[in-house]
């Protein structure tokens, strides 16, 4: 068995890799890429604990959190579409009009 | 109006009436004067109201006076009004009728009286020289407001009533100085006649302070403010308590009285109308701090200390006034300092303990003195008419008189001082009653036997011989400089010849004017007769009030050595002045042999000048700096504009390098210098509209709080 | 409807009456609009003196009490409670007195939203009787806030040509201070349980240092009101902006809410802090005597200079406050109502005035008695009655207040110098140098430039009309009759100020 | 799924069910008609509200423990409710004024409530996470609804990415909370804890992260930064749906979650509450200040009073003060959402065609021009700032004592300064009303009038009778805890 | 050293790096395809970790459909590669710094406290036997049936939003 404290190194490193990319790039779409990336390492942390303790819990809230990722995406990347049709960039920095 | 049962006898009952017939008079004044100025007859209905209004109180005066001899002089209290009381605070409005009360308010109402005659004829002149008919009205109001005041402040029967009329007086006289408010002496448009009033007052408001913290101690020491109350208690109190009081109150008797350090205002006070002169600033406020003190005679007997104090203060005003009045060339600034002086004769008595020859040269005083202030009026106005007679020979064909034709002028006209003695000589000849009137004054007031000033003063002398002999030297030499300048004034200004056209044809005042002049007149030949040595009659009245008092006998060699120096002094007069008349334009005699001590004379010591540089210009630096410096540029624009408010501003900026609104808003932030803005201009990107600098802020956070908790 | 009869509430909430009326008034009908606040004011003060007709003034106690629970839900204990005592019941009539005659000030000067300006002064009116008659800490809290929004709206709407900086101003410093009250307020809640004024005096037993900490938050919002020097520094401004009205009710009454707050709070409910904070406090007031005078002296805007004498003035009553004898709290009350009525009447002269000239620099007035006599005299009065000449108001406030305080500051008082008194005492020779230096400026001295500049625009200067003159007469009654016979108003309190003593003597000991 | 599961979320269901049947009925109502929509969505809230209301001191739990129905969820949701009819009353003009009349905005905004009241009523970790994604991305459409308006784009992707970006925050907190106790219940939770079988390490950061996501939610400091740009580009009515709403769904659930799973963490976490209150206070009071914008300066406020709120939860731990504090904070959300949607439909009556009429300095003169429309909003500016006689004053009263009471009386202090500090720029806007000339123009709708009227005349008369409500909110809370 | 953890460090270096890669590229549709390798490891560890459906899901749902999702709308836009500019200098800097400071936090975390669950007990009534299919299902509609419908509901409303975000109204610009 591979100890549990393993994976949620793993894990935390990963949210913090897709903490990092929202904070760093610029294209939204990868923005949105790295948000995904904190919410599978999420999941690795649930998935982990549930194995721990041997329950099916933390593996049902996953699943959750798939689905809940996929309505984001529709939303998400329907917005990056409707904006890309009015300023032809998915360039997060250029979208700040609204500041101060 | 509710009366003791106390008051069973005599005409106690109408003590109320010395305050509220001159109400009466002056309220009536001020309703229907307006209606009465309208008529032909109304100046004389107006003046008529006020005199008799005082008249009435000087009835009632006497009839308070004939009462209370019947009553064989015991002190008889008339209750009134209740007026504040707190806690042990008692203060009620009641009427004191003593000896000593009663020969104020015979003086008071008296001498005002005839004043206010006078004025009937003086007013009509006056305000048509300064050109305002209306004000004669006014006038009289505040003639009467001013008996009203001193009647207040002699009946009282406490301390604080006392200050009340004494305030009183002192709004009367700020009033009546700044009569013609907006002229100068000489009817220029100015602020001198103002600024007067203000010195007045303020200068009295001074002495008041001292007054009050007298008052204070008094209450807190004795329990109260009425005189028998605190006069019972004298023994039980510490006499260092009972000096800071008389100390105190001193201060207040050098304001109103007119004692150095606080009688500068007494002279500028001449810019009131010349009756005002004679009532206020001469025969009876001005007496109010000699008054005082003879009230206090209780507490003033037991601390010889301050005693002392108070009789050398009034022996070195005497002293020094008169050596001003040497240098005076305006006929009322004369008499003004010569005021002065015999205030410091008077201080000077009722210092000494002799509070009878105080009093009884208070009186001769307000005789004589107020007969030479109307006199010089009558001086004044005879040669106003001269000259007004010279000057608008053309606008006024009535006056038939002008033969004399001068050269054409053009407004404004010659700036001509009618007060000033360089420009009179030679009236005897035009004003010949005046003249007489003056000489009978002059001799008063020079302590020439009989005349009335001759008694007093001797009284006084007397005193101090036997005593205090400093202040005795002192006053001698103050008499001696009093005889000198009375002379020098009656050379210059009634022989000799006509130092200017109006001069020349200056004319003689009317009967209004000289018949009271003629009654002071002869009270000041007469009213020795009041305490004579000897009889001692107001030695006898006011013991019911003052106890016992020890009363020396009549000494020929001071009586003697006084009457030969004013005579010697008179003499001296007349070889600088008599022997050869000034002329025109030619500089005072005196001035070359005394040298800088008579441009000191003429200068007035320069006390004036002292106290504008020491007090007047430092405060009001002080009050300018206070209010631009301190409290505008610092306190409001620097301190609530810029620290509390720039802050404020400043630390919206820190976010944001926008301008708020227009001009409310930017007068908070204008305050805020280029260094503010710098940092603001460097911090303002923080909320800068980037998605990816907030989620920062966002990681920030969650790195702080884990921080926190996983290191705390 | 038993609740709206009730005496003291009737007292406070009658102008909304008036409100409520002039909302449905058209708003061009000027005169309607001046005579229904005119109306509702008089009859506000005519429910005054009803009211003081019901008062019992020889009962030290609250009186004509109105009490309600109001908020009492989960440990609260909020009480709608309204009483006047001798503290209160003198500036409850200030308040009603000043009103009409603020709004009959305003006939000519206010022309421009006549209805709103109506409306806002008749809510400040609410507000202020309000304030001296809430006996609930939350209450008063309420009332003392709420002041704040319609004299706000009075400065900033009508005022001159700064208003709305003067205006935020008011509004910022003073609530900068009754914050801090708010928070001692909500203190008290917690800790004693009550939000009752007389039951928290009764209960006492607050540790002393509490009590300082406490007595400084409740001192914060007053001395701002006052305002104490150095907090003053909003007056001058929200003076010289304010409009005529607004001016006198704001020296009349609102400066008396902190005098007030005082009195009422800070010396019944901390005393031993208050003995404490006695000689400090009597310290700021007698530099706010020297320093108000001084200051204005240097003035040269009419209206800033009588803004300046109120920080002299305010002093006196601060200083008599806290003498903590009955000499000096009863002349402290007295003069509050004194200042009211002479600086309220000094703020009415200057703007009547104003409306003349537009202009109040003193440096291009003068010689105006001569032109306008009666005018002339009626300031020459209340100038008098401010600088405290005997016969007139001034004199006797200020008088027993330095009396006050100079026992007070005797051996065993609590001041411990008689300095106080003496410095406040030549505060007195001050006052006379600023108040006689306006006057002359304006009414003596020769002609000033402003009577052509007047003539140009082609109307000469004229003396008061009948209303300007209607206006003062009531002011000048009571400046005469508070100076000449001062015994009814002294009656009135001085049963509730032995209380107060009583309470204070005791904490001394 | 028993009647009583039923019954424990019955306001809910009905609302999701109406929500979904409106979305059909929406393609049978012709463009013209739309008002119809806006009709059903009222009726349907209205019902909800009437069912709500119906369950006043029921209380239950259901589907598995997952959602809990007492007093607190009952007035929340009571509270949500109005806040929706509120804001479907200033939408119902302004929407067709700016051509975004459209069905979906209306069933967006049901499904947005849902999401808010089933966060009110969550008693597991997954509900509550479920709960903020049904809320928050009816929202994120909202906000864009303008589209293809930049601003309003530019607002909706701003709060979609980071609102995606915080809940990743908060799965990970719940991940750490499950690995540190085992389950996601709530009151298996706090058993866990009681047991002392639990990694509190791993509680106490998982909790640390969920108070992350919902301090973005309420736009607490430093979370906050998503909230003026949003507020500013979004259409103006959800502006004020958001404002109100989404503050009243995440003060709920952090009430919910802390007090009845992390009241052991409370040592922990009080003083990470006190500097978060503190500084969400200071900054958003002091950015404030300078704006011009409008709705910026509501924004900034919004986040300022989000730190008022957050002060009745500093003491959450304390057992003497928490329900009293927690009632206060209820309070203060009533207050605050009366008087926000005021001011937004102030705001909405003057907003005008592309983006005019949202400077403050358009209001000039509107006191003048409309003195009932400027009256109202004085009122909401004078109860934001806590000036009697205003509810705001009442609710600040309250908040101010609870939090002295538990003892942190610099907080209060600093609540005092910094609602001085709001008096400045509150009270700029009266000034430009009042006391400056110029020509607003103003909406005059039925609907939008009655909304803002009805707040400013609650706001003022709940001032003078505060108690009930107040009761109220302490019956909600007694339960809680 | 067991195969296990072999396996594990095998995985995690692939999953850190392909992490890295969708972090560090510039292209968009090479992060995207990193981030399906990301993806599919970690499906991997979820078989590991004894979830064979959550893998599936994982593999289907997130690597198929939704990076399917992503890269077609980012070749729909044509946004592979933005511009070359600097706006934010201070921002990477910082960035990276607060991601050290969490990753120093995790790993006090990790090291210096306590190690996660150990000795947990969770509560008696949710434990199932992992891995069986049925055992998943009947939890998801027994227990979990609220969350259910809730995912339902807002995968209803993400649909509506997407809809509404990018339906073109009448006259609406191109």
């Amino acid at each position: 068995m591979v100890p549990e404290i393993y994976y949620i190194t793993l894990s935390a490193i990963l949210f913090t890799m897709g903490a990092l990319g929202v904070l760093a790039r610029r294209n939204a779409l990868i923005i949105f890429m790295s948000v995904e990336l904190m919410l599978n390492a999420a999941n690795l942390a649930f998935v982990s604990f549930a194995n721990t303790f041997q329950q099916l819990d933390g593996q049902i809230i996953v699943f959750f959190v798939i689905a809940v990722a996929a309505a984001e995406v529709a939303v998400g990347l329907a917005l990056i579409v409707a904006i890309f049709r009015s300023k032809h960039s998915i360039d997060v920095d250029q979208m700040s009009n609204l500041k101060g | 109006m509710h009366l003791s049962e106390t008051v069973n006898t005599g005409f106690f009952f109408l003590a109320p009436w010395i305050i509220f017939a001159p109400v009466v008079g002056l309220l009536v004044n001020i309703i229907f004067g307006g209606w009465f100025l309208k008529r032909s007859w109304g100046e004389a209905a107006v003046g008529t109201v006020a005199s008799l209004a005082s008249g009435i109180a000087f009835a009632v005066s006497a009839l308070l006076a004939w009462s209370l001899s019947a009553a064989h002089g015991e002190v008889v209290v008339v209750p009134f009004a209740e007026w504040i009381h707190i806690g042990s605070l008692q203060l009620d409005w009641t009427f004191r009728v003593d000896t000593l009360s009663v020969t104020m308010m015979l003086a008071v109402s008296g001498v005002g009286t005839l004043i206010h005659i006078y004025a009937i004829g003086y007013m009509h002149e006056d305000v048509r020289f300064k050109k305002d008919e209306k004000r004669y009205q006014r006038f009289f109001v505040f003639m009467n407001l001013f008996i009203t005041m001193m009647m207040l402040l002699v009946s009282s029967d406490s301390y604080l009533m006392l200050f009340v009329g004494w305030e009183g007086v002192g709004l009367c006289s700020f009033l009546l100085i700044g009569f013609w408010y907006d002229m100068d002496t000489l009817g220029r448009p100015s602020w001198a006649n103002s600024n007067a009033a203000n010195k007045a007052f303020i200068a009295n408001r001074i002495g008041d302070f001292g007054f009050l913290i007298a008052g204070f101690i008094m209450f807190w020491a004795f329990g109260s403010f009425q005189f028998d109350e605190v006069f019972t208690q004298v023994g039980a109190i510490a006499p260092g308590i009972i000096t800071a009081i008389t100390l105190f109150m001193l201060v207040g008797v050098t304001g109103k009285s007119a004692q150095i350090p606080l009688y500068v205002w007494l002279p500028d006070a001449m810019a009131g109308p010349t009756p005002v002169s004679a009532l206020i600033h001469a025969a009876t406020m001005v007496t109010a701090g000699v008054y005082l003190v003879t009230r206090s005679a209780p507490l003033y007997s037991t601390v010889p200390a301050a005693q002392y104090v108070v009789a050398l203060t009034g022996a070195l005003t005497a002293l020094f006034a008169a050596t001003i009045a040497v240098g005076q060339y305006d006929i009322k600034k004369v008499l003004a300092y010569s005021t002065i002086s015999q205030l410091g004769f008077m201080v000077a008595a009722v210092g000494m303990g002799a509070y009878v020859a105080g009093m009884f040269h208070l009186v001769t005083h307000a005789f004589f003195k107020a007969l030479l202030f109307l006199s010089a009026g009558s001086v004044i106005l005879g040669l106003e008419r001269g000259h007004h007679h010279l000057s608008h020979h053309e606008g006024h064909q009535g006056h038939e008189g002008s033969h004399h034709e001068e050269v054409r002028r053009t407004e404004p006209v010659e700036v001509f001082d009618p007060g000033d003695m360089r420009n009179m000589g030679g009236l005897r000849k035009t004003m010949p009653v005046t003249f007489w009137l003056y000489v009978f004054g002059t001799l008063a007031l020079a302590g020439i036997f009989p005349f009335a000033g001759f008694w007093s003063k001797d009284e006084i002398l007397l005193d101090a011989s036997l005593h205090y002999p400093d202040i005795y030297w002192i006053l001698t030499l103050a008499a001696f400089l009093t005889a000198f300048y009375m002379g020098r004034q009656i050379w210059m200004v009634f022989f000799g010849e006509p130092r200017h056209e109006a001069a020349a044809h200056a004319e003689e005042s009317k009967p209004i004017i000289t018949i009271p002049l003629m009654v002071l007149a002869a009270l000041a030949l007469l009213g020795g007769g009041l305490n004579l040595p000897g009889a001692h009659t107001l030695g006898h009245w006011l013991e019911h009030t003052l106890g016992e008092i020890e009363v020396p006998e009549f000494s020929l060699m001071v009586a003697g050595v006084s009457t030969a120096l004013a005579l010697a002094a008179i003499g001296i007069s007349w070889l600088v002045y008599g022997r050869n008349p000034l002329k025109a334009e030619q500089k005072d005699p005196l001035k070359k042999p005394l040298g800088f001590l008579f441009t000191g004379m003429e200068n007035k010591w320069w006390v004036d000048e002292g106290y504008k540089w020491l007090i007047l210009d430092n405060y009001v630096r002080l009050s300018k700096f206070l209010a631009e410096v301190i409290d505008w540029r610092f306190w409001h624009d620097w301190f609530h504009e810029k620290i509390i408010a720039g802050t404020y501003n400043w630390l919206s900026n820190i976010a944001l390098n926008k301008y708020a609104d227009q001009q409310g808003i930017d007068a908070f932030a204008n305050g805020l210098g280029e260094w503010t803005k710098e940092v603001s201009a460097s911090l303002r990107r923080v909320q800068n509209g980037f998605v990816r600098s907030y989620a920062l802020s966002v990681l920030l956070g969650v790195v702080l709080i884990l921080g926190y908790l996983l290191l705390k | 409807m038993k609740f709206f009869l009730e005496p003291l509430t009737l007292l406070t909430f009658f102008p909304l009456v008036g409100v409520l009326v002039l909302l449905f008034l058209p708003s061009d009908k000027k005169n309607l609009l001046r005579w229904t606040a005119l109306v509702t004011s008089l009859v506000t003060f005519g429910i005054s003196l009803w009211v003081l007709s019901m008062f019992n003034a020889s009962n030290p106690d609250l009186q004509l009490a109105t009490r309600y629970p109001w908020i009492t839900v989960a440990g609260w204990n909020i009480e709608y409670h309204m009483a006047v005592d001798g503290l209160s019941i003198l500036l409850v009539l200030l308040t009603t007195f000043l009103t009409p005659i603020s709004i009959l000030s305003t006939w000519a000067a206010v022309e421009e939203r006549v209805k709103d300006f109506m409306l806002f002064f008749l809510l400040l009116e609410v507000g202020m009787t309000g304030v001296f008659l809430a006996q609930d800490l939350f209450l008063f809290y309420i009332f003392w806030e709420f002041t704040l929004v319609p004299m706000y709206f009075l400065i900033g709407i009508w005022g001159g040509p700064r208003r709305i900086y003067a205006a935020l101003k008011f509004f910022l410093y003073t609530m900068a201070g009754s914050i801090l009250m708010l928070l001692a307020i909500l203190w008290l809640g917690i800790q004693q349980g009550s939000f009752s004024v007389p039951e928290l005096i009764e209960m006492g037993g607050i540790p002393a240092d509490i009590q300082l900490w406490l007595f400084l938050a409740f001192a914060a919002a007053f001395a701002i009101k006052v305002p104490m020097w150095p907090l003053h520094s909003w007056l001058p401004d929200a003076h010289v902006e304010a409009p005529t009205a607004g001016s006198v009710i704001l020296a009349g009454v609102l400066l008396k809410m902190g005098t007030y707050g005082f009195i009422r709070f800070n010396l019944p409910l901390f005393p031993e802090a208050a003995i404490q904070a006695a000689p400090w406090m009597a310290l700021l007031a007698v530099i706010g005597i020297i320093y108000g005078a001084a200051v204005s002296y240097a003035q040269q805007d009419a209206k800033k200079l009588v803004a300046y004498s109120s920080v002299s003035h305010l002093g006196f009553v601060m200083l008599g406050l806290f003498a903590m004898n009955p000499q000096g709290i009863q002349g402290g009350i007295l003069q509050m109502v004194n200042h009211g009525l002479s600086t309220g009447a000094l703020f009415l002269l200057v703007g009547m005035i104003y409306e003349q000239t537009h202009t109040r620099d003193l440096k291009v007035y003068g010689g105006l008695w001569k032109i306008t006599p009666v005018f002339g005299s009626l300031m020459l009065i209340v100038a008098l009655s401010s600088m405290g000449l005997p016969g007139l108001n001034g004199f006797v406030g200020e008088f027993t207040i330095l009396l006050g305080a100079w026992g007070a500051g005797m051996d065993g008082g609590v001041l411990g110098s008689v300095l106080f008194a003496g410095f406040a005492a030549a505060g007195v020779i001050m006052a006379a140098v600023y108040i006689l230096y306006m006057f002359q400026k304006m009414f003596l001295g020769p002609e000033g430039s402003i009577v052509e500049e007047v003539k140009k625009h082609g109307h000469a200067l004229r003396d008061l009309n009948a209303r300007e003159i209607i206006t003062m007469v009531p002011l000048l009654v009571f400046i005469f009759w508070i100076g000449l016979y001062p015994k009814p108003f002294f009656a009135l309190m001085a049963p509730a100020v032995d209380k107060l003593v009583v309470i204070l003597q005791a904490a001394m000991h | 799924m028993t009647q009583l599961d039923f019954n424990t979320l019955l306001p809910l269901i009905v609302l999701t069910v109406w929500a979904c049947a409106l979305l059909i009925v929406d393609l049978f109502i012709p463009k013209a008609h739309k008002g119809w929509t806006a009709f059903l969505a009222v009726t349907g809230l209205a019902l909800t509200l009437g069912l709500t209301l119906a369950q006043l001191g029921a209380s239950g739990s259901g589907f598995s423990g997952m959602v809990i129905l007492d007093g607190f969820s009952t007035f929340v949701n009571a509270l949500l409710l109005m806040s929706g009819l509120l804001a479907i009353g200033l939408a119902y003009g302004y929407v067709k004024r700016m051509g975004l009349e459209r069905g979906e905005f209306y069933t967006l905004t049901l499904f947005s409530l849902a999401g808010m009241m089933l966060m009110a009523q969550a008693a597991d970790l997954v509900i509550v996470f479920l709960a903020l994604e049904l809320l928050s991305i009816p929202l994120y459409v909202l906000a864009a609804f303008a589209r293809p308006k930049l601003d309003s784009e530019e607002a909706g992707l701003k709060y979609f990415l980071l609102g995606a970006f915080a809940a990743g925050f908060v799965v990970y907190g719940i991940a750490l909370v499950y690995g540190a106790t085992g389950s996601t219940a709530l009151n298996a939770i706090v058993a866990a804890v009681t047991e002392r079988s639990a990694n509190l390490t791993l509680l106490t950061v998982g909790a640390a992260l969920i108070l992350v996501g919902f301090g973005f939610k309420v736009a607490a400091v430093p979370f906050h930064m998503w909230t003026p740009d949003v507020y500013q580009g979004a259409p103006t009515a959800v502006t004020a749906f958001m404002a109100a709403g989404a503050k009243i769904a995440g003060f709920a659930a952090l009430l919910r979650v802390f007090s009845l799973a992390f009241p052991s963490l409370a040592a922990d976490l009080t003083p990470v509450l006190w500097a978060l209150s503190m500084l969400t206070m200071l900054v958003g009071n002091l950015l404030a200040i300078s704006q011009t914008n409008i709705k910026r300066l509501l924004a900034y406020s919004s986040i300022a009073h989000a730190g008022y709120i957050l002060m009745a939860f500093v003491p959450f731990g304390n057992q003497e003060v928490q329900s009293v504090s927690v009632a206060a904070g209820l309070f203060y959300l009533v207050a605050y959402a009366l008087t926000n949607f005021g001011s937004w439909g102030v705001v909405i009556a003057l907003e005008q065609k592309e983006g005019r009429g949202l400077e403050i300095s358009d209001y000039a003169g509107l006191g003048r021009k409309y003195p009932a429309l400027a009256a109202a909003m004085t009122i909401f500016m004078l109860s934001l700032t806590g000036i009697p006689p205003t509810l705001g004053l009442v609710g600040k009263f309250y908040l101010f004592r609870a939090v002295m009471a538990g003892g942190y009386t610099g907080l209060a202090v600093i609540g005092v300064l910094t609602s001085l500090i709001s008096a400045y720029y509150y009270l700029r806007v009266v000034v430009t009303m009042y006391m400056r000339e110029g020509e607003p123009e103003a909406m005059q709708e039925s609907w939008l009038n009655l909304t803002w009227g009805l707040a400013a005349i609650v706001t003022v008369v709940f001032s003078f009778v505060p108690s009930g409500l107040f009761a109220w909110a302490s019956q909600a809370v007694l339960k809680l805890f | 050293m067991t195969v296990d953890l072999i396996l594990f460090l095998i995985l995690a270096l692939v999953s850190v790096a392909t992490a890295a890669g969708m972090l560090l590229s510039r292209n968009a549709v090479y992060s995207a395809l990193f981030l399906v390798l990301n993806f599919a490891s970690i499906a991997v560890f979820y078989l590991l970790l004894g979830a064979p459906f959550i893998a599936m899901a994982q593999i289907t749902v997130y690597a198929g459909a939704i990076m399917v999702l992503f890269l077609f709308v980012i070749m729909l836009l044509g946004a592979e590669q933005l511009a070359r500019i600097k706006v934010l200098p201070w921002q990477r800097p910082l960035a990276i710094g607060l991601a050290a400071a969490l990753v120093a936090e995790t790993a006090y975390l990790l090291i210096v406290r306590a190690a996660p669950s150990a000795g947990i007990v969770p509560p008696a009534e949710t434990v199932n036997t992992l891995g069986e299919l049925q055992n998943l299902g009947m939890a998801l509609f027994n227990q979990y049936l609220l969350p259910f419908e809730v995912t339902s509901v807002l995968l209803l409303v993400a649909m509506i939003g997407a809809i509404v975000l990018t339906k073109r109204e009448k006259g609406e610009r191109e």
